[in-house]
């Protein structure tokens, strides 16, 4: 018996060497050449990593809108006489496609850098992948703990929240006047959790309170329970740390049975089906983000023209700003460094100091965390997020 | 001598009662059959005796040791297997293992023992192996060992039931229906297996309906009818019992009232 | 008294989403009861009742009752047509096919739903105006009204159907005993359809609730919904009509108990947790008949 | 020659080679096929590692789990909190790992294993969800947020010898006395105990070692991804290993490999199909399940058919091809 | 009014009968008789409908229109009633509730006539008519599944061991009926392995052993037959 079967045993990992040998070989394709070489005439590669299906499509799909503008501009005058060209993929949001994909985009198409998702999750997952093989990638997105920190060459050229939400509650509590704060956090969203932790804080930093804190969860639908505690609660604001699909969903709920506060939240409610789910009842809702296209520095308004000659009229996003200023950031790292090796010009990236974006001004402090200034805060009117204030932010 | 004793056994389902204090005894080395009509409440009596079913009332005993309350797997162990009126096979398992499952209360083989597979345990495979392919052969289904044994003919499964049971080496073994849509050769083949079964010193409980067969085998014939025994003895005895022929027969009291 | 007001008005608010799960669980007992198996698709179903509502709805000259009975037809018939292409070939075949099979047939709806109408949540127009009752302290919104009022008076008719027509007896008789049924003229296809169709139309109309309720319908909403109204089915005692209702009414309190006792975070944990507790304890359900062991 | 490999020992030491062998072979591939590749094959690794567990409980001893994500998961964390929070060495993690999930399947399988059929299927539906739950609101898994820093030890290598060995004590299992109960169970659970088999005690068997290989491949995911959440092991999850087991035939060894390079593989075969790829997928359940009731290879007897197939081409195959 | 030709039936790869033939005139009692599992039950099922014959050959004619392969619910719709073995009333359903079953394959309500007529035959069933099918005696659950059939106005009834698990004077009664139901119209068909009953009560008989019909004729002349003892007693 034995016999038999340590015969089918040693069958069967030939097999399985056989198999995974085939699947190597069908893949080694010509492989490109070396990119570091500042001889090549070859184009520069850039990976786009992030969803183009799924739930969180809309983020990656407005992210590669402004990356393609940036390539369009970018290749007219070329970057040390070479081309840029983007290799996309589509992670559907997925943590394991992801790294699939950052693989692939590393080892097969042998980018030097990765513009990443916008998502906090799937960016340390890239990331690790990326630091380890020696890859740039720069989040055009993420706000949450824990990203940079993976190693030198994970960047993310966004406004980040510990800056943002403090300058949101102070805002809030000082000009409006609404001390009696209700927290809602969606506890299963780690951009929730995370803002959360950030507001409440500043809530009684700024002499606010907590009256009431709630939790519900991203997907769900029914929040009765939630909203008929707020309401006997009685606060002055509703401040929501999740996401615009479930925004807009509390505030319908909420104006059903009567509250009248208005909702204040993070970057996470910008997004147009805030007012296209919540209509009327999102009106007077604050949230703050790093991009407005209203008051435009000239450098803002050329990109805004530009974007909407390209887009059928469609003004950008958050997602595209920071998407274009990302690829720009690095191509002005590899163009300074006369490199595009990785190993040299991501030293040269961490370096930027008050880089006039088109979503703001960047500055990578020690350790890469970016400061972004100022901080937009953003107001429903009429159906749009119309710019309430401009915040400044300081650099130290 | 009594191998198994049924005292004052009842057992009622709701407002049914299906066995009504029923007193039996089966003795060490013989044929036993139970007859009655349909839902007499035989299959009900095996249920109980495999404790698939608990009695209401009484006290069922193996070699004095109570079969009440034992759980249904235990009782195998302690030497009383069966088959099923509705034959139940392993039916997408070949034929050797069905019988080798038919072993495992005499196995002691673990968990530990199939992943280290030490020679204790090989050797414990090997008797099983041994020991299924002498039952299948005494059953004449040897040369079926590797089919499935959904694809064996009513007959064949019928024996392939009894060959599984068979393997353990019971003490007692209660056929339920053995004969049951097999043809009038295949019933002279079953009712000599049967007597040599008994022969290897099994005894042999069973139920059946097809009475050449039972008057052909059996020693002793108990006669179930409404959950009551109501007759008990030799084929002899039990062919010339009144209460015997009217529960089968019919009474011959009832009169047509229209002249045919 | 704020406490009791806060609870009674939870009561309401639990009774509502309650009712949304006992219309969808009576879909998965009526169908469970008759052949047996578990139409995992049942959650997706009630997402296409929303959609359908959805976009009738958004044409102009629909009111809200067109809109349910829109949406109810339009499931009844996905409900059948499911039942003929999916289910029918594999109704001699072991529960797992089945199962896997209507697995399948979620998938299917749910990523089609993606593919019609995007990923992201859609608001669900207003098909009437708001209006908040106040009963003294304790308040109730014209939504809450007609969610109770329309599930109460579909299971009402449901009742009556199932209790007072020939075809709801004939589909009581195929649930007790199918083939006795079919020996007294019961044509069991026609049967298994007019379940499904029943059962699917209920879902239907349910989804319309829901979003007008939630405001919002989105591709992925039958999921959990189906499978709490799975819960509530097993709950009740798969198969019994009462049963449904009782459990979907039960999962649906419990939640929004769970959100007033502050133990929001843990609110999807309670169905199923309650779920596991009356399984282990009374196997069958709370009005289920206890199966005889047959040998 | 004989002899000398009926000799344990030897045997012992030919097992041995073979791991060794497959440790050898593919640390030596996985310098040459590119990481893209070599990361599906990673995937294929630990889906099949954990389908080979469900296909111990649902496909060998009938019992339906729906479940299979949670034992996932809790192999994942524990894994993670074993090298992260306590420095444990990675193997020893994974083995941390697999014994949580063992274990708590063998507490969740006393209760629920009485259960039969759909209402075990829904029952270890809800123990997921509350396994779910219950780790986005603990403080020691990070919750929502989100396991962090654990390090990417899992290396192809270390998988692949993983999965040669759950093979071998799949094989194992299925062709001895354990092995056997457990098929009888599945066949006929009053047959089994009418012959002594004692029901529960083989399901629990079966669910704690299907645990224990979930939990497994929980840990080689945690230290795949270096970042784990609740929300990678929601329903879907267990949808997507039992879809594995399914395809492929339920009981099928063979099958079950096949079902996993299938259908790992599959979302980045069908990539171009992009959006209408899940319809696809829907589709080809339900298409399957039609066709083949039992799996690809399901009721196959694979020797049997691969020796008619190589002697006696004529001869009719056996299989459930009604 | 009933003919069977050469009907073969298989369960997978078994075969339970072996051509059977039979026929049944209007008007006439005719029993079917034999040891358990001799086929008897198989050949009602595979009238009524709900098993098909194996083979193509097997022709089953019920008013001179072939039925084989038929749906259960169109056969019962052409006049013919099925009582099954072991009654298989519908025990969740009241006494009344069973009844109107038993009408449904007629269009329309089912009128009081109807229900009159069984009363008549069943006079316990009118005193239990609300109680529910589960909670009757074996003897009035018989009497409800045959009752119960008869709401369907069928000339042709075929019954499956009335008898069986019933005390005698309970038989006895259920004979009458059965006697009176045929008197009234119905012609019946009736499996029951009391032979001296079956064959007290019918005009003609067949004898089933192991699928195959082995004796068949007038019921007076079967009575006397030392065969029939043998296939039962084993003599």
């Amino acid at each position: 018996m034995f016999r038999k079967k340590s015969k089918a045993l040693v069958a069967m990992s030939i097999i399985m060497s056989a198999l995974i040998m085939v699947s190597g070989c069908g893949a080694s394709k010509p492989a490109a050449t070396p990119t570091g070489d500042a001889e090549s005439k070859e184009p520069i590669k850039i990976g786009f990593l992030g969803a183009k299906t799924g739930d969180v499509a809309i983020y990656g799909l407005n992210t590669l809108k402004g990356l393609n503008m940036a390539v369009e501009e970018l290749n007219k005058e070329g970057v040390l006489g070479r081309q840029i060209q983007l290799v996309e993929e589509d992670n559907a949001g997925q943590k394991d496609q992801a790294i699939n994909i950052t693989n692939k985009l590393i080892s097969q198409d042998k980018v030097v850098a990765i513009v990443g998702d916008p998502t906090t999750g799937i960016t340390r997952v890239a990331g690790t992948i990326a630091n380890s093989k020696k890859t740039v990638i720069m989040s055009a997105g993420s706000t949450g703990p824990d990203v940079v920190e993976i190693g030198p060459y994970v960047f993310r050229d966004t406004l980040l929240d510990t800056i943002a939400a403090p300058a949101t509650m102070k805002y809030v509590i000082e000009e409006k006047g609404w001390k009696n704060v209700a927290l809602i956090t969606s506890k299963n969203n780690d951009y929730s959790v995370g803002l959360s932790k950030i507001f409440s804080k500043s809530i009684v930093d700024n002499g606010g309170k907590v009256v009431i804190e709630e939790f519900i969860q991203d997907k769900d639908t029914d929040f009765s329970g939630q909203i008929t505690k707020i309401k006997a609660a009685n606060p002055d604001v509703i401040v929501f740390s999740g996401y615009y699909t479930e925004g807009a969903l509390i505030m319908k709920k909420a104006r059903e049975v009567g509250i009248k506060a208005v909702m204040v939240g993070g970057d996470g409610l910008q997004g147009d089906d805030l007012m296209k789910i919540g209509g009327a009842d999102v009106e007077g809702s604050i949230s703050y983000a790093g991009f407005s296209p209203e008051q435009p520095t000239p450098d803002t308004e050329k990109f805004i023209n530009a974007f909407k000659a390209k887009y059928n009229n469609e003004l950008p996003d958050l997602f595209a700003a920071q998407g274009y200023d990302a690829l720009m950031l690095i191509a002005k790292a590899i163009k300074e460094a006369k490199s595009a090796d990785p190993e040299k010009f991501k030293d040269t990236l961490a370096q930027t100091k008050n880089y006039e974006g088109v979503s703001g001004t960047i500055t990578f402090q020690e350790g890469r965390e970016p400061i972004k200034s100022p901080v937009y805060l953003l107001e429903v009117k009429g159906g749009k997020f119309t710019l309430l204030k401009k915040v400044p932010v300081e650099v130290k | 001598m009594s191998l198994l004793t049924l005292n004052n056994v009842t057992i009622r389902f709701g407002g049914l009662t299906a066995v009504d204090t029923v007193n039996l005894e089966v003795k060490q080395g013989e044929i036993l059959a139970l007859i009655g009509p349909n839902g007499a409440g035989k299959s009900t009596m095996f249920n109980l005796i495999t404790s698939i079913y608990q009695p209401t009332e009484g006290t069922i005993t193996l070699e004095g040791k109570s079969l009440v309350g034992v759980a249904t797997h235990k009782i195998a162990d302690m030497g009383i297997t069966r088959t099923f009126q509705t034959i139940r096979l392993f039916t997408e398992l070949s034929v050797l293992d069905n019988v080798k499952i038919g072993c495992h209360c005499r196995g002691k083989a673990g968990l530990l023992q199939a992943l280290t597979r030490l020679p204790g345990m090989k050797r414990e495979e090997a008797e099983i192996e041994e020991k299924a392919i002498k039952s299948l052969e005494f059953l004449d289904l040897a040369s079926k060992r590797d089919e499935m044994a959904k694809n064996l003919s009513y007959g064949e499964q019928r024996r392939l039931e009894i060959a599984r049971a068979l393997v353990s080496k019971p003490k007692i073994l209660l056929l339920d229906e053995p004969a049951a849509g097999m043809n009038p050769q295949e019933k002279v083949v079953l009712m000599e297996m049967i007597r040599r079964i008994r022969d290897t010193g099994i005894t042999v409980f069973l139920v059946e309906h097809d009475m050449k067969l039972v008057m052909g085998i059996s020693e002793r014939i108990a006669v179930l009818d409404y959950g009551k025994l109501i007759a008990e003895g030799t084929p002899l005895e039990v062919r010339s019992n009144k209460a015997v022929i009217e529960a089968y027969l019919g009474s011959g009291k009832f009169k047509s009232r229209i002249r045919r | 008294m704020p406490i009791l007001n806060n609870l009674m008005q939870q009561l309401v608010n639990g009774l509502a989403l309650g009712s949304i799960y006992a219309l969808i669980a009576l879909g998965y007992t009526m169908v469970y009861g008759i052949i047996g198996m578990i139409n995992f698709a049942y959650g997706e179903i009630f997402m296409f009742g929303a959609y359908a509502g959805l976009v009738l709805a958004l044409t102009n000259y629909v009111n809200v009752y067109v809109a349910l009975l829109g949406a109810t037809v339009i499931t009844m018939v996905l409900g059948v047509v499911i039942e003929r292409v999916a289910y029918k070939p594999l109704r001699r075949s072991s529960r797992l096919s089945a199962l896997i099979s209507a697995i399948g047939v979620s998938i299917f709806l749910s990523s089609l739903m993606v593919r019609m109408k995007g990923p992201n949540t859609r608001g669900f127009p207003k098909l009437f105006e708001n209006r908040i009752f106040e009963i003294g302290d304790f308040q109730i919104t014209i939504y809450q009204i007609v969610i109770i009022g329309v599930a109460g008076l579909l299971m009402l008719g449901l009742h009556l159907f199932v209790s007072y027509t020939k075809m709801g007896r004939a589909m009581r008789a195929c649930s007790q005993d199918r083939d006795a049924a079919s020996l007294m003229g019961v044509n069991i296809d026609r049967v298994i359809s007019v379940t499904f169709a029943i059962g699917s139309g209920l879902a239907g109309a349910a989804g319309v609730l829901a979003g007008i309720y939630f405001n919002a319908v989105q591709p992925y909403m039958g999921l959990l919904a189906g499978l709490k109204a799975f819960a509530a089915a097993v709950l009740g005692g798969i198969g019994s009509i009462p049963g449904a209702m009782i459990g979907g009414l039960m999962i649906g309190l419990t939640e929004i108990l769970g959100i007033t006792v502050n133990l929001s975070q843990y609110k999807d944990a309670f169905a199923f947790t309650i779920l596991i507790l009356v399984l282990l304890f009374k196997p069958s359900g709370i009005m289920g008949r206890k199966a005889n062991k047959k040998v | 020659m004989k002899k000398l490999l009926n000799n344990w020992i030897v045997q012992v030491l030919l097992f041995l080679s073979v791991l060794a062998l497959t440790a050898l072979s593919t640390s030596i591939i996985q310098d040459i096929i590119p990481p893209y590749l070599l990361m599906i094959g990673l995937f294929i690794g630990i889906n099949l590692i954990m389908a080979l567990g469900l296909n111990l409980i649902t496909g060998v001893t009938g019992q339906l789990s729906l479940g299979h994500a949670a034992f996932m998961s809790i192999g994942a964390y524990a894994s993670a909190i074993a090298t992260v929070n306590y420095d444990l060495p990675f193997l020893i993690g994974v083995l941390i790992g697999g014994l949580a999930a063992g274990l708590i399947g063998i507490i969740i399988g006393f209760p629920t294993l009485r259960l039969t059929g759909d209402y075990l299927a829904i029952a270890t539906l809800g123990f997921a969800e509350i396994v779910r739950v219950q780790f986005t609101n603990m403080k020691i898994t990070n919750g929502a947020i989100g396991f962090l820093g654990i390090e990417g030890s899992t290396t192809f290598p270390i998988v692949m010898t993983i999965v040669v060995l759950t093979i071998c004590c799949m094989v194992w299992i299925e062709n001895s006395r354990n092995g056997r109960a457990m098929l009888a169970i599945r066949e006929d659970e009053i047959a089994s105990s009418a012959v002594g088999i004692n029901t529960t005690l083989y399901k629990i068997q079966a669910f704690a070692i299907g645990s224990f290989c979930a939990g497994v491949g929980g840990a080689l995911f945690a230290h795949t991804t270096t970042f784990i959440q609740p929300t990678d092991f929601g329903f879907l999850k267990s949808v997507d290993i039992l879809s594995i087991v399914v395809l492929g035939g339920l009981g099928s060894i063979p099958g079950t490999i096949i079902g996993a390079i299938v259908l790992t593989s599959a979302p980045e075969i069908l990539r171009p199909l992009a959006n209408y790829r899940m319809i696809v997928y829907g589709l080809l359940l339900v298409v399957i399940m039609i066709f083949r009731p039992y799996g690809l290879l399901g009721g196959v007897n694979l020797r049997q058919a691969v020796r008619r197939a190589l002697m006696i081409p004529k001869k009719k195959q056996a299989g459930r091809g009604e | 009014m009933l003919k069977l030709e050469k009907v073969d039936v298989s369960y997978g790869s078994i075969k339970a009968l072996h051509g059977i033939s039979l026929e049944v005139t209007t008007g006439e009692i005719v029993a079917l008789i034999g040891a358990n599992g001799a086929g008897k039950s198989t050949t009602l099922r595979t009238i009524s409908g709900l098993l098909k014959p194996s083979n193509k050959e097997s022709k089953i004619t019920f008013k001179e229109k072939q039925i084989q392969g038929i749906s259960p619910h169109k056969i019962v719709e052409m006049g013919l009633s099925h009582v099954p073995e072991g009654r298989r009333v519908f025990p969740d359903m009241s006494v009344y509730e069973n009844l109107l079953m038993g009408a449904h394959s007629r269009k329309g309500k089912p009128d009081q006539a109807d229900f009159d007529r069984v009363y008549h035959h069943f006079p316990r069933l009118k005193e239990r008519i609300k109680q529910l099918a589960g909670t009757l005696s074996g003897g009035e659950q018989q009497m409800l599944a045959m009752g119960r059939a008869l709401m369907a106005r069928p000339s042709l009834l075929i019954l499956d061991e009335p008898s069986m698990g019933l005390a005698p004077m309970l038989v006895e009664e259920i004979f009458h009926i059965i006697e009176d139901i045929n008197v009234a119209g119905t012609t019946i068909l009736l499996v029951e392995q009391n032979a001296h009953l079956a064959l007290e009560i019918s005009n003609r008989a067949y004898v089933l052993e192991t699928g195959e019909i082995v004796l068949e004729g007038m019921a007076k002349d079967l009575a006397k037959n030392e065969d029939i003892r043998k296939s039962y007693l084993g003599e």
